[in-house]
């Protein structure tokens, strides 16, 4: 009988299984990593999508775990990615060392994942949070070098603010309800009182808001990302983030939903979502490291994703949801062709690297298809949930919002170009001549992501599914839509089968005739050979203009990249700290001060007995 | 012969006296002693554990009943606590014994062993000034202990400890001199039916005195400036032992004065006030800290605020919470006061700074470093997030959010800080090759808090199902009296 | 197969050659009337046919890798793939191709696929000019989006629709125009419309002058044929999707090449009589006064 | 300014402080446990001084702890100490006098200590003091004798045995079935030497204890300690 | 009274001394007249007028003549408690001394903040 537990002691027991196999069999733990989420992805697969539930008593707290349609897709979103994920680190990481350690936080980071959406009150859910963090945390500074662990700090200080958020959250709800379970809480929470409903509402949403790094809580993701194993980023980004928006589903729909002031909630919601899809993409286009850059791309995806939940119409949820998928397949995608490019070239600088199409063409076509997903062009799968969130915003009258996507949406070519441009085209520098493409393990998963971009694109229907199911478990609501053609609230329809073929048909008729006209006198030769004025660069000469490639556009937006969240809140901490560090200056290390401070608690306490004690001395 | 109570006493003070004899036959068997004698006060308090939760067991010392002989009163809190106090220190011990190589060993054991005894003294008695005198014990063993090293800063801790301790026990004897010279008694149970005969004026100085008094041995802010020195310079066992098990029982005593004579609404806020700067200021400092011992020092007293707060609170769920912090951070701190003890040693230096690089070095203490670090936080699977869970809830529902929100302040700033000198463990540098080890005692130490710290994360029932007794002990002064008096 | 189907396998031939055919011939015009006022006489209406014609005869052809061979795929593929989803004439089986209605929506993206099929064409010739003008490019489509969207939107609310079929039937009659309904909506629009179409002084992505025609700097023979086959496509079908926004669509072709001609010189006079702008200034014009204009447009609408 | 401030401090302290024993009655009888130690002592400990039978036995835990108070501080000295070099003594030895008078006097005072613990539960006094006095004695002969040693050894073995003593007697109580420090010897007549049960005994020992104990404190802080 | 006014001189004297005495040996010597303060302030605490020492050494003396004998049997005890911080504080002053070579407790401020 496959359940709950079992799948979370799979993959927690694998984990330290892996690490122990780290320390007999050489490259033991990579296989044990792969088999075991082979395994789990398979049991969460097998899981019936609305059972095995399981309830655990521990003292005066009940855990309750079971599967929901709602955490079926995320569970499958997560069990996916975490297999590929550790199906490409079983190359990208070979030869590093502790293997073990990374393996294990792994393993345990997925688990904690599966455990976060199965978990059916809310302190498993804080449990699994907590764990889902520290290990991550724990690979974020793999490295060990001074940068990841500044990252992973800020990281882990952002993430702790996030998470005590939602554990104020939970105890004041708590306090209420005397009970940690979900349905408990849902059922009285309209009952209680406007001041709780507020501040509960808004403790999770900033909470979960972290972890989907919403703006403005963002500013640890881009160098947690940067700094951690590409084979992990892309779970960090694609699945990890995910959870942010797993529970900011249950705030919106779950809780928001029985109040008065729900409009508040969802407009609020919508609002910072959509800055934050066009203040990231702005940040992503003048970053000149493609994981940073990706990074961005992330937070600006993830604002979308959180415009759609909080618009709460059937088309913007399932627009949300979708795109949670598929950004979790092309964010993935993106995440590993910089990581293969990284472990070819040792490095994910714009700047440096250029050229690499002809030494890792399958490499370059994952990036390809990533980038024309993440652009939301036709046919691929990140243009369906585009429509259908612009649908979605302008049923709901949203008409600013939607012109805030839209510049969003735009300005993402800027980024999206200069990512493959810049890794994959232009002239290549010599150092990179041994350049190979990277090895199977690690083409695999990124094949099999584009593969499934493609198809999902064309028959948006497979995933629709899951996701309806997933909606009804949200609230009723209801939309329609077949296997190819998604249908809007206004009746508008899209069809991908037309879109599709239509599409190909043209692309291969003029695939068909560029290949063949004069094939035989058509050449190929090097980048090197261009017309630039009449002079022929050498050998040694690269023009490739890539260093401040968005120049034009960051000069345009100079005014708004002046206001950066990022050093203001730099600033504040910095101003906290050397206040700590006033403070602590109460421990004069004199004794005779100390004595003095004893005596002079002592006054304090007898002149003020009075108001303090209500005794008057 | 059934276990007494009095044997928590009676057979490490017959140990210490022993230990001088034992010294003139062997050294190892000085060494052994304390652990022989906290093996068997733990299965002892394991043994009478389930007795004491049911119903409080008092003894009387010599024969005649209170007030008029002194009488031990083990409740069931008194029963969780010295039962966390016995094995903790059993623990403590184990990981001196290869950690203390500095001479008179036999010296350090005396006083290693008379300053837990003096701990569970204090939670055992039931007799005001009987507490006092279990305080001096206590107290002296600690100012001992602080030197021990002998160094420079040592002897200047001590000392500062030795000003700001005298005064504590100054206050703490007036007061008991007051209630005295009002009730004609000594007896807890007794003077707690009697209280009413103190004038408030006198009754409000004396609570000024106890609360400073014993606000001190709980490092109340602003009486804790004598902490973090004494911490980081007494020896890393002896740091455990301060930061584990001599601040709760200060804890304790103050707490149950308070609940005993004054629980008015009026004290629990100013403990919870008290409790929050505590709290805040403490882990402040601990941020800015660049020693690491230092700063395992200013968590402590930290960790004690949340303490205190959850105490103010005053209720069930606060109490219990409370009981429970207590008991995971005894654990951790000694975990984490252990595994710095090695990594200064390894490193040769106290510095944070100088830390770098040994995660690699010395993996699996570093390991425990981190355990530590994490637990403490109150991250899962570690016990310290269900007691920190627990806390929070009870003060959600007492109402105050401003309370929980200050509480979770103090807690990120923890956060920050323990990852903070976590990382650095593990940020890569080549560390010349120390073929020093941690020995192989350290690691078993180390070994069972983690063990045991991971257990009540993942069971926390295991403990839990016992904080209620414990709790409702601390809080019903009406069943203390009826128990303590017989 | 009935004969709805052969109409529609009928339009799908018909339709992209009558696109190239116009857009070509107006490519002369635009010529001429450039040469007229800058005081020559300028090639024959003709010349941009021989041009094409002889390109595509070109034997040999040069390219720098597989992007560049596939990018002006990319770029016919984009502007044939807009063409079939615009409807080129009202209530014409033959002309209304597969338009299910004509979703905007797709259309704003279906339009960047050629854009960036072209942009990784020029990005894999390592010319520094071709990623310049790529650059450049990109971001002044940033620019003049966001007064299309806003024009759009404003239009899309106000019908509740995305549709193009259903905005046209709204139009039946002179005075329904959107140009007169909504004229705000459509002064932004053209002003974006301006930057569209890449003519002065909105030119920085291809500047001649500059950076040698930019991303087409490398293209030759076929691949520089099917790009400026597909640049007079999809010139074209811009004009449509325009003229069937705002000016009511039409019902037979000859109104058609009227409204889209007329529509199409406004951006070419501008060009003629105005220097270059830099990027940033491009965008920031974009910004401003058409930006204001699509909100007042969606403020009408709303309020 | 530090010494206005604790001026000022300590000023309000001692109002309030004075304030509070004010109103406290003075030499006035009060209730409570003193009232039935002064009425039972005899009848129940058979020791004549109040006192000592309250310090031995019904507080003798209190004692017990008192005497680890002073071993901890002999022991901890010893440890602070420890490794110490002796300060050479730079002072010439006392003159003859008073060597003679401190040689004279010393077996007199240890005797007068010795007297007054074993007297304990019948006159004023006690280990405690006793063993006081004994330590004056040595301090005297350390004061006129610059050479004068005490051995180390055989203060560690009467400590202990002093100790273990008064442990052991406790827990033969405990052993015998009733409680800890519970009186197990016949009470005898009160006011005789041989009498009070256990009190003599324990007093002796602890006279032992803090005569031996607070010997080596002072020697500790006199000579090197290894 | 005058006792207990005494006595509570000799505290806040004694505090005084701890309070700003930069010596460490006055320091010390200021704790033990805090020590002896409280010690008397106790004793007078227990003082019975006209009563006698609590020791039935003669028939005579009768239970309701005598003070109160239990703070004499406290103040015993606090006393060699005294005695014994005291023991230990010269002890710390010993070892400061010859690690700081002086006695100014200003000087001694190694452990900080």
């Amino acid at each position: 009988m496959i359940s709950v537990p079992v799948i979370l002691s799979v993959m927690f027991l694998g984990g330290v299984l892996a690490w122990l196999a780290n320390r007999f069999v050489p490259k033991g733990a990579s296989w044990t990593a792969a088999i075991i989420a082979a395994f789990a992805g398979y049991l969460v697969f097998a899981l019936p999508s609305c059972g095995g539930e399981y309830t655990l008593a521990l003292g005066s707290i009940t855990l309750v775990w079971k599967s929901t349609n709602y955490s079926a897709l995320f569970a499958m979103l997560v069990a996916v990615l975490g297999f590929l994920g550790i199906l490409y680190s079983m190359d990208f990481m070979a030869g590093k060392k502790n293997l073990g350690y990374y393996y294990m936080n792994f393993l345990f980071a997925l688990g904690a994942m599966l455990g976060i959406v199965y978990s059916q009150d809310l302190v498993s859910l804080f449990f699994f949070w907590e764990v889902m963090t520290w290990s991550s945390f724990m690979l974020v500074i793999y490295s060990g070098e001074e940068k990841s662990h500044k990252a992973g700090i800020k990281y882990f200080a952002y993430s702790a603010i996030g998470a005590y958020l939602i554990l104020s959250a939970i105890v004041i709800l708590y306090a209420q309800s005397n009970s940690f379970l979900l349905s408990e809480n849902v059922k009285m929470f309209s009952g209680m009182s406007l001041g709780t409903q507020i501040m509960v509402i808004s403790f999770l949403a900033l909470g979960f808001g972290v972890k989907s790094a919403m703006m403005p809580l963002h500013v640890w993701a881009p160098e947690a990302y940067k700094e951690s194993p590409s084979g992990f980023t892309a779970v960090f980004s694609g699945a990890l983030s995910k959870m942010g928006i797993f529970g900011l589903g249950l705030v919106v729909f779950k809780f928001a939903a029985n109040t008065e002031f729900f409009v508040y909630v969802r407009e609020t919601l919508a609002w910072l979502g959509g800055l934050t899809a066009m203040l990231a993409t702005f940040y992503a286009v003048i970053q000149s490291d493609a994981k940073k850059l990706l990074a961005y791309s992330s937070i600006g995806q993830l604002g979308y994703i959180i415009v759609g939940l909080a618009l709460g119409t059937p088309l913007g949820i399932m627009a949300a949801l979708f795109l949670t998928i598929m950004h979790g397949a092309f964010k993935a995608m993106l995440f590993m062709s910089a990581g293969a490019v990284y472990m070819r070239t040792g490095t994910t600088s714009l700047d440096d690297v250029s050229g690499l199409i002809t030494k890792m063409p399958l490499t370059f076509l994952t990036a390809l298809f990533g980038i024309i997903s993440v652009a939301g062009i036709p046919p691929l799968g990140g243009f369906i949930s585009k429509w259908m969130l612009y649908q979605a915003l302008l049923e709901t009258n949203h008409y600013f919002l939607i012109i805030v996507i839209f510049i969003a949406s735009t300005a993402a070519f800027l980024y999206l170009y200069r990512f493959i441009f810049s890794l994959f085209l232009g002239q290549r520098e010599k150092e990179f001549e041994h350049v190979k493409e990277v090895p199977w393990s690690m083409l695999v998963p990124m094949m099999l992501l584009t593969l499934f971009v493609l198809v999902a694109g064309v028959f948006p229907g497979l995933v629709l599914d899951p996701i309806g199911k997933a909606m009804g478990y949200l609230g009723n609501f209801k939309a329609s839509w077949e296997p190819q053609v998604v249908f809007s609230a206004w009746g508008e329809k899209i069809n991908m089968q037309v879109i599709a073929g239509t599409i190909g048909t043209i692309f291969i008729l003029g695939a068909l005739f560029i290949g063949f006209k004069n094939r035989k006198a058509t050449r190929v030769v090097s980048t090197k050979d261009i017309h630039t004025a009449g002079e022929i660069p050498t050998e040694n000469e690269n023009l490739t203009y890539a260093v401040n490639f968005n120049q034009p556009f960051e000069r345009a937006i100079a005014p708004i990249l002046k206001w950066s969240v990022d050093k203001l809140f730099n600033l504040l901490g910095e101003n906290l700290e050397s206040t700590f560090e006033y403070l602590r200056y109460v421990y004069t290390g004199n004794g005779q001060t100390y004595a003095m401070y004893v005596i002079l608690m002592v006054v304090i306490l007898i002149l003020f007995s009075g108001s303090i004690f209500g005794i008057h001395l | 012969m059934e276990f007494s109570p009095v044997l928590y006493i009676a057979i490490p003070l017959f140990a210490a006296f022993l230990i001088p004899l034992l010294g003139k036959v062997s050294k190892t068997l000085v060494k052994l002693t304390p652990g022989i004698v906290f093996l068997y006060l733990s299965y002892g308090s394991i043994l009478l554990f389930p007795k004491a939760m049911e119903k409080p067991i008092v003894q009387v010392v010599a024969g005649f009943k209170p007030p008029f002989g002194i009488s031990l009163y083990y409740g069931a809190t008194a029963a969780f606590l010295i039962t966390m106090v016995t094995i903790v220190g059993f623990v403590i011990w184990l990981y001196s014994y290869k950690f203390i190589i500095r001479e008179p060993i036999e010296k350090y054991y005396m006083l290693f062993m008379m300053l837990i005894t003096g701990s569970t003294g204090i939670l055992l008695t039931g007799d005001m000034f009987n507490m006092f005198v279990f305080l001096e014990i206590t107290s002296i063993a600690a100012y001992s202990l602080t030197a021990f090293l002998r160094d420079k800063d040592g002897a200047e801790a001590a000392f500062k400890y030795l000003l700001i301790g005298s005064f504590s026990s100054t206050f703490y004897l007036l007061s008991v001199m007051i209630i005295y010279s009002y009730t004609g008694t000594l007896n807890f149970a007794d003077i707690a039916g009697k209280i009413d005969l103190i004038p408030p004026m006198a009754k409000g100085f004396v609570l000024v005195l106890v609360l400073v008094g014993m606000g001190i041995e709980a490092e109340m802010f602003p009486l804790n400036g004598w902490a973090p020195d004494a911490y980081s310079q007494a020896p890393s066992p002896v740091g455990a032992v301060f930061g584990g098990i001599v601040v709760k029982a200060g804890l304790y005593a103050m707490i149950r004065i308070v609940f005993l004579f004054f629980k008015t609404p009026e004290v629990m806020q100013f403990l919870i006030f008290m409790g929050i700067l505590t709290l805040l200021i403490a882990e402040m400092a601990a941020m800015r800290q660049h020693q690491i011992k230092r700063m395992l020092a200013f968590s402590s007293i930290g960790q004690m605020g949340l303490v205190i707060i959850a105490l103010g609170i005053g209720t069930m769920g606060s109490t219990s919470a409370a009981l429970f912090q207590m008991f995971n951070h005894a654990l951790i701190k000694s975990l984490l006061f252990f595994a710095a003890g090695y990594l200064v040693f390894h490193s040769g230096s106290k510095q944070i700074e100088d830390l770098e690089g040994l995660g690699y070095d010395k993996p699996v203490t570093s390991f425990f470093f981190a355990v530590g670090a994490l637990a403490i936080i109150g991250l899962p699977p570690f016990s310290g997030f269900w007691s920190k869970l627990l806390i929070l809830v009870s003060v959600a529902k007492a109402g105050d959010i401003a309370i929980l929100l200050l509480i979770l302040t103090g807690s990120v700033i923890e956060a920050i800080y323990y990852l903070r000198a976590v990382v650095k463990l593990y940020t890569r540098k080549e560390v010349p090759d120390n073929v020093r080890r941690t020995p192989i005692s350290g690691l078993v130490a180390m070994g069972i808090l983690a063990a045991i710290i991971l257990y009540v994360g993942l069971y926390p029932g295991v403990i839990e199902k016992w904080l209620a007794p414990a709790a409702n002990n601390l809080l019903n002064a009406a069943d203390y009296i009826k128990a303590g008096l017989f | 197969m009935d004969s709805s189907t052969w109409l529609k396998i009928l339009g799908y031939i018909i339709t992209p050659i009558t696109a190239f055919v116009v857009g070509v011939t107006y490519g002369g015009i635009v010529r001429v009337i450039t040469a007229r006022v800058q005081n020559r006489f300028g090639p024959p209406i003709t010349q941009n046919f021989w041009d094409i014609i002889k390109l595509y005869s070109k034997k040999t052809a040069v390219h720098h890798g597989l992007m560049q061979h596939w990018g002006p795929v990319f770029a016919i593929t984009a502007s044939v793939t807009s063409l079939f989803f615009i409807p080129v004439l009202k209530d014409s089986p033959l002309w209304l191709n597969n338009s299910f209605n004509g979703d905007i929506i797709f259309l704003l993206y279906m339009m960047v696929f050629g854009s960036l099929g072209m942009a990784l064409g020029a990005g894999q010739t390592g010319n520094p000019n071709s990623a310049i003008g790529v650059a450049r490019g990109l971001a002044l489509m940033v620019g003049y989006e966001v007064p299309f969207v806003l024009a759009l939107v404003a239009i899309m609310i106000q019908f509740k629709t995305t549709s193009i079929a259903e905005l046209m039937a709204v139009q039946d009659g002179f005075s329904n125009w959107l140009i007169f309904q909504s004229p705000f909506a459509f002064i932004a629009a053209i002003l974006a419309f301006l930057g569209m179409m890449h003519y002065a002084p909105f030119d920085v992505t291809f500047a001649p002058a500059e950076i040698a025609s930019g991303p087409a700097s490398e293209f030759g023979g076929k691949y520089l044929a099917l790009m400026q086959t597909s640049g007079s496509i999809f010139t074209f079908a811009k004009l449509v999707l325009f003229t069937d926004i705002f000016l009511g669509g039409a019902g037979d072709l000859v109104t058609l090449i009227v409204k889209t001609f007329l529509l199409y010189m406004i951006p070419v006079l501008t060009g003629i009589v105005n220097p270059r702008y830099r990027t940033e200034q491009a965008i920031t014009f974009f910004w401003k006064w058409p930006t204001v204009f699509g909100i007042i447009a969606i403020l009408i609408v709303v309020l | 300014m530090r010494k206005a401030i604790a001026i000022l401090l300590l000023a309000i302290v001692g109002y309030y402080f004075i304030n509070v024993f004010i109103h406290m009655p003075f030499g006035e009888k009060r209730e409570g446990v003193g009232k039935y130690y002064l009425e039972n002592t005899v009848k129940e400990t058979g020791a004549a001084n109040v006192v000592t039978a309250i310090v031995v036995s019904y507080r003798g835990f209190d004692t017990l702890g008192e005497v680890t108070v002073l071993f901890l501080a002999a022991t901890g000295l010893g440890a602070i100490l420890f490794g110490k070099r002796g300060e050479k003594r730079r002072l010439q030895g006392a003159s003859v006098i008073v060597k003679t008078t401190s040689m004279m006097l010393y077996p007199m005072v240890v005797l007068l200590g010795a007297y007054v613990f074993v007297h304990g539960h019948l006159t004023p006094g006690g280990g405690f003091q006793g063993g006081a006095i004994i330590a004056t004695g040595v301090l005297l002969m350390f004061m006129s004798y610059r050479h004068f040693n005490v051995s180390h050894n055989a203060l560690t073995w009467i400590e202990s045995l002093a100790g273990l003593t008064f442990a052991t007697v406790g827990l033969i109580g405990l052993a015998l079935g009733t409680t800890f420090l519970q009186n197990f010897l016949p009470l005898g007549t009160p006011n005789d030497l041989v009498s009070a049960g256990i009190i003599p005994i324990i007093y002796i020992a602890v006279g032992f204890k803090v005569g031996a104990e607070l010997t080596g404190v002072l020697d500790n802080m006199l000579k090197t300690i290894r | 009274m005058l006792y207990y006014i005494g006595a509570i001189s000799l505290i806040l004297i004694g505090m005084y001394a701890v309070l700003t005495k930069k010596n460490l040996l006055k320091i010390v010597v200021g704790l033990s007249i805090v020590d002896s303060g409280v010690n008397l302030l106790f004793i007078s605490v227990g003082y019975v007028k006209d009563a006698t020492a609590p020791i039935f050494s003669m028939p005579s003396l009768t239970a309701d003549k005598m003070v109160d004998p239990v703070p004499q049997a406290l103040v015993l005890t606090a006393i060699v408690i005294g005695l014994a911080t005291t023991a230990v504080a010269l002890g710390l002053v010993i070892r400061l001394y010859d690690h700081h070579k002086t006695l100014n407790i200003n000087k001694i401020r190694q452990l900080k903040w």
